[in-house]
């Protein structure tokens, strides 16, 4: 394990250090594990809390801004936070329009904000309202699986939804917005290679020289199938057909070319230019595209894409302002 | 000794949480492994993050009843496990403490009643049922041997003995199973064959309650 | 080898089409393989010129736009681009006050600029100034050596010298400015891993499991030594020492962070949080900072820091509006 | 056949170029080899899509003239390499061009001639001395070998043998040396035990012209 870490106990807590220092105009609780726009609590604007397992950064601390969250709460690498942080987080974020708690769909996260949720009600009396993202085709959404996990669309739910809360919408407006958002995303990821969690010290799984996943989850997860290596076109038809065999995207989208960590900009940028081809051949029109690492898998070398349904509505509050170290234009 | 063969002392439910911090620690990597065939390679990170943190909290603050034992337990597993255990893990000893309360036994029937309603809890927390590979097979189980055991007039030494061994047929009887739930769910068919990681940790779990009530 | 690429051969074509896909306020030469801002060239104002091997992004392409350059050429990976493609570039961007090129101190980018500025001056009568980073203190600076290698000081002379530019400068002050950030700067890099030219198709170097190279060029060139692993702590001090070594820099600073392509930003973030520890002790006081991948070396681990003396001028440049897709604030 | 013997014919120096050419496809990956020891890996990849550009230039358009054979190959070559090896072999054929101007045929003194100035043209673009562990160190024993076997009496062929011999002697004696120009440099005294890629490419380009003469 090749890492720039300290110690893999350390992980988390250290790499927090780094972005307080990185981003004076956020302010972290070090105890808690959360960081927060500095200017948080801003009155009667519906307060954005997110958060997850670390690892997948920028999201979500990195998405933490003037446009976007007010808080994120950092779990360890690949685990869930615990919902006292989330409680901790919401009370503090809390500028009496109530907060919406931004959840990637996994069991630990669900419960989790869950049991965060109980908890800030019971308290401090804050009203809580929740969106569960739940945009990534690989899984089969039934009775039979915890679901669609949530991925991609998560980092267009917090900056639509952030904008819509900047604008002053209530909590109701801004709730539905959020889910208007996720209902009308899809995503699909590849991994040419495993990533390594540092507590665990060697890769999640063992992926052949000549060999990639397809449908593979952000934390390693496995996904549809495992295949024989391909050239970049023929991986992009593998990622955009499932996405458009699930949702009709004829009409406006905004499209994220999203990097898992390891893969250089330069073969993002790449992969963006074929699956452009392939949108553009379904009668897909991208409006606006994010090409770069926005939520990632540690080392992972890979890449997924992520295509929203976008009216007039959700682009106006896309080309909104936004400040955050991650996502940041118009301010 | 007729006190203590009747009923689970402080004491003896302080050993209990001792006994299964030890085998977390011991089976760390085991768990860990497990986890790796069809989840993401934490659990034994997790469970031992969050028992080693009980130990400390116990260490420090010295619970006088069993209520306050067991919500000690629960709070501190709620807020450093994180991930999907630590909100069911931490669920099962909140209720047993709530439904224990403020006193320094518990009889087997007692017992018994704080272990359902933990059962309970875990079941409305994680909306899984027996079946669906997870935690809950060995659960399930094992808290119906125990009460079963106390009914038919064990003593709760025996109730507890019945209660690892139902564990364990609950564990084993994960792996033939399709997950449903949790993270293996994502794997399908291809989750068949391997162990439910939190069905071991429960296994373990009840290997500590009757070493405990022994 | 696994990348997302079509072939070894078109990687860097088949990038610039999704560069172009992505963002369409550039223009792509795909011919010359150059990267335009969409409103160049702009009357009175001095063009700005870079380019360099690729594999290297954001840099250069990434960092055109308002407020920073004009053009980028491409090369193929790790080779630098060609005169006519420099001198095309320089045709192009000029409004009639010149233009300058910014070129990293490497001998096959001196020698290929050098051709391109006689080529424009003969043919064209484009007045070409130069400056040439050369901020690596990993190298001895000596007649015996090519000299020291621009590395990170780069990002900075380009935007430095990008918002100078925008702000009407005339030729002479632009490229002093220029020259002047490249002398107040030093980087110093280190890789846990190596990378891999597409083309070459195998890893630069091999580096064991246990062991990294401190101060690494972003081609993979050797450093001053390979040493066993060590804590996040460990290097940050490996790398700073020999930067303050250098040069005083005692006085407030720009510091980057910059990630080689393959580090997650966690382990960025983590590193920073060292390498400001150490620069408080040191005296060194933070006026801005960078942490993210910036000046890449393919998919290599590793990181590197960069340190410039920024006084009230710096400062305000560096300040100022810029609108690239690697770059953005203040617009 | 006197007149082939004293002169070469501008067939014989496309022969030049395309054995060359054959030679540089042939060690593509041991010139790559011996870059990836002390520079980036990459000179064989360089000077063969240097070459091959080349090639498919000479397809189409036939130069009628020496010094419009040699501009077209050294300007082929400028803009199609990059990294060092682009602006120097590029010069070094530009030069010669130059030198040789609009003919179809040059003698042994005309093509020493032309040979100093491209090697005085790499001097100048490259800035290396004979013993930095560059091309120059292969070039220069090379072109002097050349001259002095022509004002010796010698054949073309003989010359461009002795040529041959030289530039491998040229190649050879960048092993022991230190590396002070280029990417080898960085390398300081581990650049010592390895042959220079561009020397070994140099040698390449006199064996071409040695075949091409003979
Ligand atoms: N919905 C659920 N109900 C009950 N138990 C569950 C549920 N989901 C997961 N589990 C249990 O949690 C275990 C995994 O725990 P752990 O690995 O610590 O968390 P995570 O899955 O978040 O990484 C599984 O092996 C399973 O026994
Ligand atoms: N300043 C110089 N003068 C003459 N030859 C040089 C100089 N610098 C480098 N070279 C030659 O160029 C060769 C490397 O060429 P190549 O690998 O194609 O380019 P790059 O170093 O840009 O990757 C070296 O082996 C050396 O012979
Ligand atoms: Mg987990
Ligand atoms: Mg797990
Ligand atoms: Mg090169
Ligand atoms: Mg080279």
């Amino acid at each position: 394990m090749k890492k720039l870490i300290n110690s893999p106990d350390d992980v988390v807590a250290d790499a927090l250090v780094g972005i307080a220092a990185a981003h004076p105009q956020l302010r972290v609780d070090h105890e808690h594990r959360i960081v927060y726009r500095g200017d948080t609590p801003r009155q009667n604007k519906v307060g954005l809390v997110s958060g997850g397992g670390s690892g997948h950064e920028p999201l979500h601390g990195g998405f933490v801004g003037a446009g976007m969250l007010d808080a994120a709460c950092a779990g360890e690498v690949f685990t869930s936070p615990t919902p006292d942080q989330m409680q901790e987080a919401t009370k503090v974020v809390d500028g009496g329009a109530g907060v919406l708690h931004i959840i990637k769909n996994y069991t630990g996260d669900v419960m989790n904000f869950e049991m965060a949720a109980e908890m800030a009600a019971e308290e401090s009396g804050v009203t809580v309202e929740t969106v569960v993202t739940n945009d990534d085709v690989a899984v089969q959404d039934s009775l039979y699986t915890a679901g669609r996990r949530g991925v991609g669309i998560t980092v267009f739910v917090e900056k639509i939804a952030g904008a819509a809360a900047e604008q002053g919408m209530d909590l109701a407006t801004v709730a539905a917005l959020a889910r208007r958002v996720n209902e009308s995303g899809r995503s699909m990821g590849v991994a040419l290679t495993s990533c390594t969690v540092p507590a665990a010290g060697k890769p999640t799984f063992e992926l052949p020289e000549d060999e990639m996943e397809i449908g593979v989850g952000i934390h390693g997860e496995p996904g549809r199938h495992r295949v024989p290596l391909a050239s970049a076109s023929e991986i992009a038809q593998q990622l955009v057909e499932p996405i458009l065999a699930d949702l009709d995207f004829t009409g406006d989208t905004i499209v994220m070319l999203n990097g898992m960590g390891g893969s250089p900009l330069l073969e993002l940028y790449l992969m963006y230019g074929e699956v452009k081809n392939l949108l553009d051949r379904a009668g897909v029109t991208v409006a606006r595209s994010l090409v770069g690492n926005y939520i990632t898998s540690l080392e992972m070398a890979g890449c997924s894409v992520t295509l929203l349904r976008a009216d007039d509505e959700l682009l106006t509050l896309w080309d909104a302002p936004v400040n955050t170290p991650g996502l940041r234009w118009g301010v | 000794m007729v006190a203590e063969a009747q009923g689970a002392t402080l004491g003896q439910l302080r050993v209990w949480i001792d006994s299964f911090h030890t085998l977390v620690a011991e089976q760390k990597a085991y768990l860990t492994e497990l986890d790796s065939a069809i989840g993401d390679a934490d659990h034994g990170i997790n469970m031992s993050r969050g028992m080693n943190a009980v130990a400390a909290k116990l260490d420090v603050s010295s619970p006088s009843t069993i209520g306050e034992l067991f919500k000690t337990v629960g709070m501190t597993l709620v807020s450093t496990v994180g991930g999907a255990s630590g909100p069911l893990y931490g669920t099962f000893f909140l209720r047993i403490g709530t439904s224990a309360g403020d006193v320094e036994e518990l009889d087997g029937s007692g017992l018994g009643t704080a272990l359902q309603a933990a059962l309970d809890g875990v079941l409305a927390r994680g909306k899984a049922q027996v079946g669906d590979k997870t935690m809950i097979d060995a659960l399930t189980s094992a808290v119906e041997a125990f009460r079963g055991a106390v009914q038919g007039g064990s003593s709760i030494a025996d109730a507890a003995s019945q209660a690892q061994d139902a564990a364990e047929r609950g564990r084993d009887s994960t792996t033939p199973l399709t997950a449903r739930k949790g993270r293996a769910s994502y794997l399908g068919e291809r989750s068949i064959g391997h162990l439910d990681p939190g069905a071991v940790s429960t296994a373990l779990l009840f290997t500590a309650l009757a070493k405990a009530l022994a």
